[in-house]
C-alpha cells in the first residue's frame, strides 16, 4: 500500500510536470483495495483491470521500474512503451493488463476463468472494475457466463462512487452493487474498501469458493477517489465534506494503525516502509527518466502474433 | 440562423459548443445526450454551460451505457425528437455499432420511408497525444461503408459550427465526427455556410490536387506552404455524401491526386477516393494516385512513435513533389 | 387471437410451400400475450418487438392485407415489401418494427419512452422481447435507463422457455426473468402468458403505473412456443412432454372457453369469429398473391431520408 | 492433417463440419463457443456432431450475449486456448465489435508482443435469400480496416475446410468468413493446401483480370465461361494479408481489372485493390480498373429487388467486356 501511495502520489506530480504523457487516472485513497485484493492471490492468477488500475498492477506484482517506465513510454516499460498508463499489462504475473474500454475487461476475465477451468489449473481470474461500468451490458453478460459455467472467477467492483463527474446514485436506483447481483444468482459481499484486512478476508472467502468450483463471488469495495477522474479534473461536483470524511480515514493510516494498535509493528518500522518505498519510486523514476524511447521499427513490431 | 454574425477568432471547441447551443436554440426537438455532457460539462469542456441554459431535460447525463443510450437516441428520433448523442470517443462504436448500423441507417429503408431517425452521432477522434490504441483511432472508412449514414468530419472553425447544425437539421443519421487535436485551433467563424455534401478548395493550386478531411487539412495547407510544388487542397467536409465532382474538376487541371488522412491507409477512406478518381479521371491522370495515411498498426502509446506513424506536413510535401517528379 | 392463430397458420403454410421467402417465426401457442397486451394498449402507444412479431404487430392493429402482402415482399405491404416478417412495422400505429437484432428492440423503446416524457405525451411504449434476450447487455443498459430517468416503458418478457434450440434454464441461474430485476428497482409481474384475461388486466396495471410517471415495469408472460424456432426446425430438443402440456393449454381454447363459462359468448358465435378469422386470412393471402412487386427503382428509394 | 486424403465431392458446409473436427482434434486447446452451436449443431447445421464427438467442455453453447462470449474468447485466447467464437450472422458484429477491434488485435501490439491472441471469429454472410437488411450485410472492409486481424473468405470446398484450419493454427486473431449461400456447394476436396495469404488463380485467361473473393467467386467463373472476353479470375482468399503481387502480376499482363465483390462497393474493400492496382501497375493499365459489387442500399427484402442489387454473372461479364471496348 505504501508503494501505491507513493507510486501513485509521484506519478501525479510528473503528470502535472508534463513528464508523463497520455491519460493518467490514479487511484490514491483507493490502495487498500489493490492490497487487499491482490494480497490474497497466487502469483498464476489471473487479473484483469481497468484505466484505474495502477494499484492493481503493482499489488499482483508487477516490477515497479517496468511499471514507472511503461507510463513513460520508455523501451524498458513493461509493455516496451507501447502500451501506456491505460494498457500496463505483465502476463507472466498473470496480469492480463488494464483496459480503456470501461466495461471490457469482465469478458475477457470470463475467459482467463474458463481456461482455468477446462485446463484444470486452479487458477482464480479477477476483473478489477468501477461501479461506473456496472451499466455496461458487458458486466451482465460476463457475470451471467461465469455464473452458469460455475467459473473462478471474482468480480471486485471498486465502489469509488463516481463514474468521471457521475455520482453512482444518479446512475441507478439500486446504489449498492452487491445488490445488483441476485439477478445472477452469485454470493457477492459488501466490504469496506478502505480496510485492508476486510478486503483480504473477503477475498479468501471468494477465492476458496472459486477454487472449490462454486462459481463466481462478486466483491464490492466501497471506497473513494481524491484526485479528479483524471489528473488535472478538481472536481467540482463532489461535496467538500464527503471528500473530507473519506480522506479522513485514509486507508494507508487505517492499516498502520491497525499494525500498530495488533503490535505487528512499531511507528518506527512503518515510517521506514514509507521511506523505502519512496525511495523505490525515486529509483523508478529516476531510471525511467535514462532509458531510452523503443526503437523506431518497434512501431511495426507484433501488430501480428507469431 | 447562427447566434454569432459578425467574423470573430473562435476556438474549434467553441463553435462545437455554439453549434449546439444553436441547435437547442432553434428546434425544442434536440436533445443532447451522452456520458457526462450535462452537469460536468464535458470531459474536454465543450459542452460546457449547455446544461445551466437549456436544463437537465434537454442536455440529459447517461450512464455508461453506450449501446443502451444510443440506442435510446435512434428510438427517441425515430417518435419525434432530435437528439444528438455523444459518443465520448470514436473507438468506443466498438460498444454502440448496432443502433448506428443496424438500426438508425436502416429502418427507415426497412419501413419504405415510414419511420425516419433524425439523430447526430457526434464523436471525437485525432490521435497524436499518446491516449493509446483504444483511444486513438480513426474509424470513418468504416462508418461510411454503412448505406444510409451521412458522415462530416468538420475541419474548420466554421464548419464545426455549420457542419453540426446541418447535421441536427439533417432528417436522418449523420455521424459528426470531430478531431480533438484541433480543440484549442482558432480561426475565424465566417457567416454564409457551405451546405452540407459540398466539398471546399482550401486552397487553389495547379500540380497536385490534394484530398483531405479532418486534422490533416492543416497538415496538408503547411505542406502546401512550403512545397516547391502547387497545390491545391481540397476539404472535403463529408465523406457521404462525397462531393467527387469537385475532385474530378481539380484533378482534370492538375493531373496529379493525393488522397491524405489520419486514419489507417489499409481499406481506409482514402482508397475510395482513389479508387474513383483512378476511374473517372484516368485518360487525364499523369501520375498514379498516391496516398499519405497512417500505416497499418494499432497506435502506440510512445510519443515519437506515434508521431511517425501519423502524416505530417513534410510527408505530405514530400509525395506531393514526388508525383510532380514521377508525371508522365 | 383467432385471428393470429390463423394469421400464422396460415403463414406457416405459405413457408412451407415456397410461397413466402426469407426466415419466418411464428408464434402459435403465445397468442394471448400479444392480445392480452396490446388490447390494453392505446393506438397511439409505442410498440418494438422481435424477429416473432407477428402477433404483437397484427394485435397492436396492422392492418391484415398490408401484414400478409409484406410477408410476401409484395408493393402493397406495410414496408412496400422492402422489411419482411423480421422488419414489419407501421409507425401511424405506433409499431415501431419487428427486429431481427436480439436485444435491439430495448433500447429504441427506451427512446420512445423518453420522447413520449420529454414531449408530454403520457404515451407508454411497450418492448417485446424473449426470455433469451435477457442475457443480452440491452436488456441490462435499457431497463437500467428506464428507471432512472422514470420512463413510461413496459418491458413485455414473452418467456417461451426456449431461445432457437437452448432451454431458458441453461443459460442462467436465475431463470425467473422478474426474478432478475431487483437489480434494476423497478417493479415486475410474472403472468401466465396463456391466459389472455391475466396478461390483459397485469398490462392495465402497468400501464397505470407509466402512465402515473412510476417508471419501467416488466411483464414476465409466461407461455410456450408450438412450433420451432424457425419454420421447419423439429425441435427434437424438447421433451414431448412438455410440449403435450403446453398445447393442452392452448391459449385460444382457454379464452373461448372463459367466455362461454362467464356467458359473454357462446360456442357457435366464437365459431363463427375463427370462421371469419379464416375467411379474414384467405383474403389477406389472396391479396398479397395478386399483389405486385415493388417497382425496381424502390431498391433505391429511403436510403437517406427526407 | 485432414482426414480426408482421397479427392471427394464434398459440400461446402461439410467442408467447414470437417475443418472443425480436424482443428479440435489436432489440438486439444482448441474450443469452439457459441450460439446453439452445441447440442442444437448450429442453426445451418454446419456444427452438427461435434458436441457429440467432442463433448459439451470443447463445444459450448453460449446464451445470447455475444459481446460477453466473444470477450470470453479472446481471455480464453490470452491464457493458453485456441477458441473458435461463432457469431452467428456477420451483421452481429455490432454487438460484440468491442473484443474484436479493440481488444483482440490490439492487446498484442500493446504488449509489445508479451500476450498472444490466437483466436477465430467464425461468421456468416450472403445476401440473396430474403434474409433482410439486419442479417445480409458482407463487411469484410470493415474487418479488414482494423490492423492486426487476419480476414478469410473461402470461396471453395477446400478452402473452406484448409483456410479455418489454417485460422486455428494461427498465433493472432483471424476472422473467418463463410458465405451461406456456398453452404449447399459441391466440389472436390483437394488435398495440398495453399497457404493463408496466396491467392489463388482460380482460371486463367488474357483480356481482363477480375479480383473476387468469397461468393462472387462462381459469379465470376460463370461470366468467364460466357464471356467474349477471354477472363483471368483470381480469388483472393484472404483480404488481410493481401496477396496483391499476383493481382499485379496478373494485371500487368491484362493490362485490364474488375473487382468483384458481394458487399456494398463505396468505401468497400474492393476500392483497396482498385488503388492499390492504379498505383502499382498505373503505367500498363489500358483501361480503368472498374467494379462490380452492391449499390449502397441497405438489402431490400424483395427477393427481386435484392437480385437486382446483386452482382450477377451477366453484370460481370458486361462489365469485363466494356473494359475490352474501352482500352485504349
Ligand atoms: C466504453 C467506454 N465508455 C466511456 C468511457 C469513458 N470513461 C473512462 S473512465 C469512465 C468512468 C468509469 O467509472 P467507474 O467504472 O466507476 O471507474 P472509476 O473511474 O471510478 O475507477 C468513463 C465513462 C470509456 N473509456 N469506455
Ligand atoms: C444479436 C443477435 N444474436 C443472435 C441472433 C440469432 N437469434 C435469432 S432469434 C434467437 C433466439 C431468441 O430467443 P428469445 O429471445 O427467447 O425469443 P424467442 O425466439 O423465443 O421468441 C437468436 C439467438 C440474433 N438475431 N441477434
Ligand atoms: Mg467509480
Ligand atoms: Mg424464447
Amino acid at each position: 500500500m505504501a508503494l501505491i501511495r507513493a507510486f501513485e502520489t509521484r506519478v501525479s506530480e510528473l503528470y502535472r510536470d508534463g513528464e508523463i504523457p497520455g491519460f493518467v487516472h490514479t487511484s490514491l485513497g483507493q490502495e487498500a483495495v489493490a492490497a487487499g485484493v491482490c494480497g490474497a492471490l497466487r502469483e498464476d492468477d489471473y487479473m484483469a483491470t481497468t484505466h484505474r488500475g495502477h494499484g492493481h498492477v503493482l499489488a499482483k506484482g508487477a516490477d515497479v521500474d517496468g511499471m514507472m517506465a511503461e507510463l513513460f513510454g520508455r523501451a524498458t516499460g513493461l509493455c516496451g512503451g507501447k502500451g501506456g498508463s491505460m494498457h500496463v499489462a505483465d502476463p507472466a504475473r498473470g496480469i492480463l493488463g488494464a483496459n480503456a474500454i470501461v466495461g471490457a475487461g469482465m469478458p475477457l476475465i470470463t475467459g482467463a476463468g474458463l481456461s482455468s477451468k477446462l485446463l484444470g489449473q486452479g487458477r482464480v481470474a479477477v476483473a478489477f472494475f468501477g461501479e461506473g461500468a456496472v451499466n455496461q451490458g458487458t458486466f451482465h453478460e460476463a457475470l451471467n457466463l461465469c455464473a452458469i459455467w460455475d467459473l473462478p472467477v471474482i468480480f471486485a467492483c471498486e465502489n469509488n462512487g463516481y463514474a468521471e463527474f457521475s455520482a453512482n446514485a444518479d446512475m441507478t436506483r439500486v446504489a449498492s452493487v452487491a445488490g445488483r447481483t441476485a439477478a445472477y444468482g452469485v454470493h457477492a459481499e459488501t466490504v469496506d474498501g478502505n480496510d485492508v484486512a476486510a478486503v483480504h478476508e473477503a477475498t479468501d472467502r471468494a477465492v476458496e469458493r472459486c477454487r472449490s468450483g462454486e462459481g463466481p463471488v462478486v466483491l464490492e469495495l466501497m471506497t473513494y477517489r481524491w484526485h479528479g477522474h483524471y489528473e488535472g479534473d478538481a472536481q467540482p461536483y463532489k461535496p467538500e465534506a464527503e471528500a473530507q470524511e473519506w480522506r479522513d480515514r485514509d486507508p494507508l493510516i487505517l492499516a498502520e494503525r491497525a499494525l500498530v494498535e495488533s503490535g505487528a509493528a512499531t511507528a518506527d518500522e512503518l515510517a521506514a516502509v514509507r521511506a523505502a518505498a519512496e525511495a523505490r519510486i525515486d529509483a523508478a523514476t529516476e531510471a525511467a527518466r535514462q532509458a531510452p524511447d523503443p526503437a523506431p521499427e518497434e512501431a511495426f513490431a507484433h501488430v501480428f502474433a507469431g | 440562423m447562427s447566434s454569432q454574425a459578425e467574423i470573430v477568432p473562435t476556438r474549434y471547441m467553441e463553435a462545437i459548443n455554439l453549434g449546439l447551443a444553436d441547435a437547442l436554440e432553434e428546434d425544442d426537438r434536440v436533445i443532447l445526450l451522452g456520458i457526462d455532457v450535462g452537469a460536468g460539462g464535458g470531459i474536454f469542456t465543450v459542452t460546457r454551460g449547455l446544461h445551466e441554459r437549456f436544463g437537465s431535460e434537454r442536455v440529459i447525463d447517461t450512464p455508461i451505457s453506450e449501446m443502451g443510450y444510443v440506442g435510446a437516441g435512434v428510438g427517441a428520433a425515430m417518435t419525434g425528437l432530435r437528439p444528438i448523442v455523444e459518443i465520448m470517443f470514436m473507438d468506443f462504436i466498438s460498444v454502440c455499432l448496432d443502433p448506428i448500423m443496424n438500426q438508425a441507417t436502416k429502418l427507415g429503408y426497412m419501413t419504405n420511408g415510414a419511420l425516419s431517425v433524425p439523430i447526430v452521432f457526434r464523436m471525437q477522434t485525432g490521435a497524436g497525444r499518446s491516449a493509446g490504441a483504444q483511444h486513438s483511432q480513426s474509424l470513418e472508412a468504416m462508418l461510411a461503408h454503412i448505406p444510409g449514414l451521412k458522415v462530416v468530419m468538420p475541419a474548420t472553425v466554421t464548419d464545426a459550427r455549420d457542419l453540426l447544425l446541418e447535421a441536427v437539421r439533417d432528417p436522418g443519421p449523420v455521424a459528426y465526427i470531430e478531431n480533438r487535436r484541433l480543440y484549442a485551433m482558432k480561426g475565424d467563424l465566417e457567416t454564409d455556410p457551405l451546405p452540407l455534401g459540398k466539398a471546399r478548395v482550401a486552397r487553389p493550386g495547379d500540380d497536385v490536387t490534394v484530398v483531405t478531411w479532418g486534422q490533416t487539412l492543416r497538415d496538408c495547407l503547411k505542406a502546401a506552404e512550403t512545397s516547391s510544388a502547387s497545390l491545391e487542397v481540397i476539404d472535403l467536409r463529408s465523406l457521404v455524401p462525397l462531393d467527387i465532382e469537385t475532385v474530378y474538376r481539380s484533378a482534370e487541371r492538375t493531373g496529379r491526386v493525393l488522397v491524405v488522412h489520419e486514419a489507417v491507409q489499409d481499406f481506409g477512406a482514402g482508397a475510395e477516393i482513389a479508387a474513383r478518381v483512378g476511374e473517372e479521371v484516368f485518360d487525364l491522370l499523369l501520375a498514379p494516385v498516391r496516398r499519405v495515411a497512417t500505416p497499418a498498426v494499432p497506435m502506440p502509446f510512445n510519443p515519437a512513435l506515434e508521431r511517425s506513424l501519423l502524416p505530417s506536413p513534410e510527408a505530405i510535401a514530400a509525395a506531393a513533389e514526388g508525383l510532380v517528379a514521377e508525371g508522365r
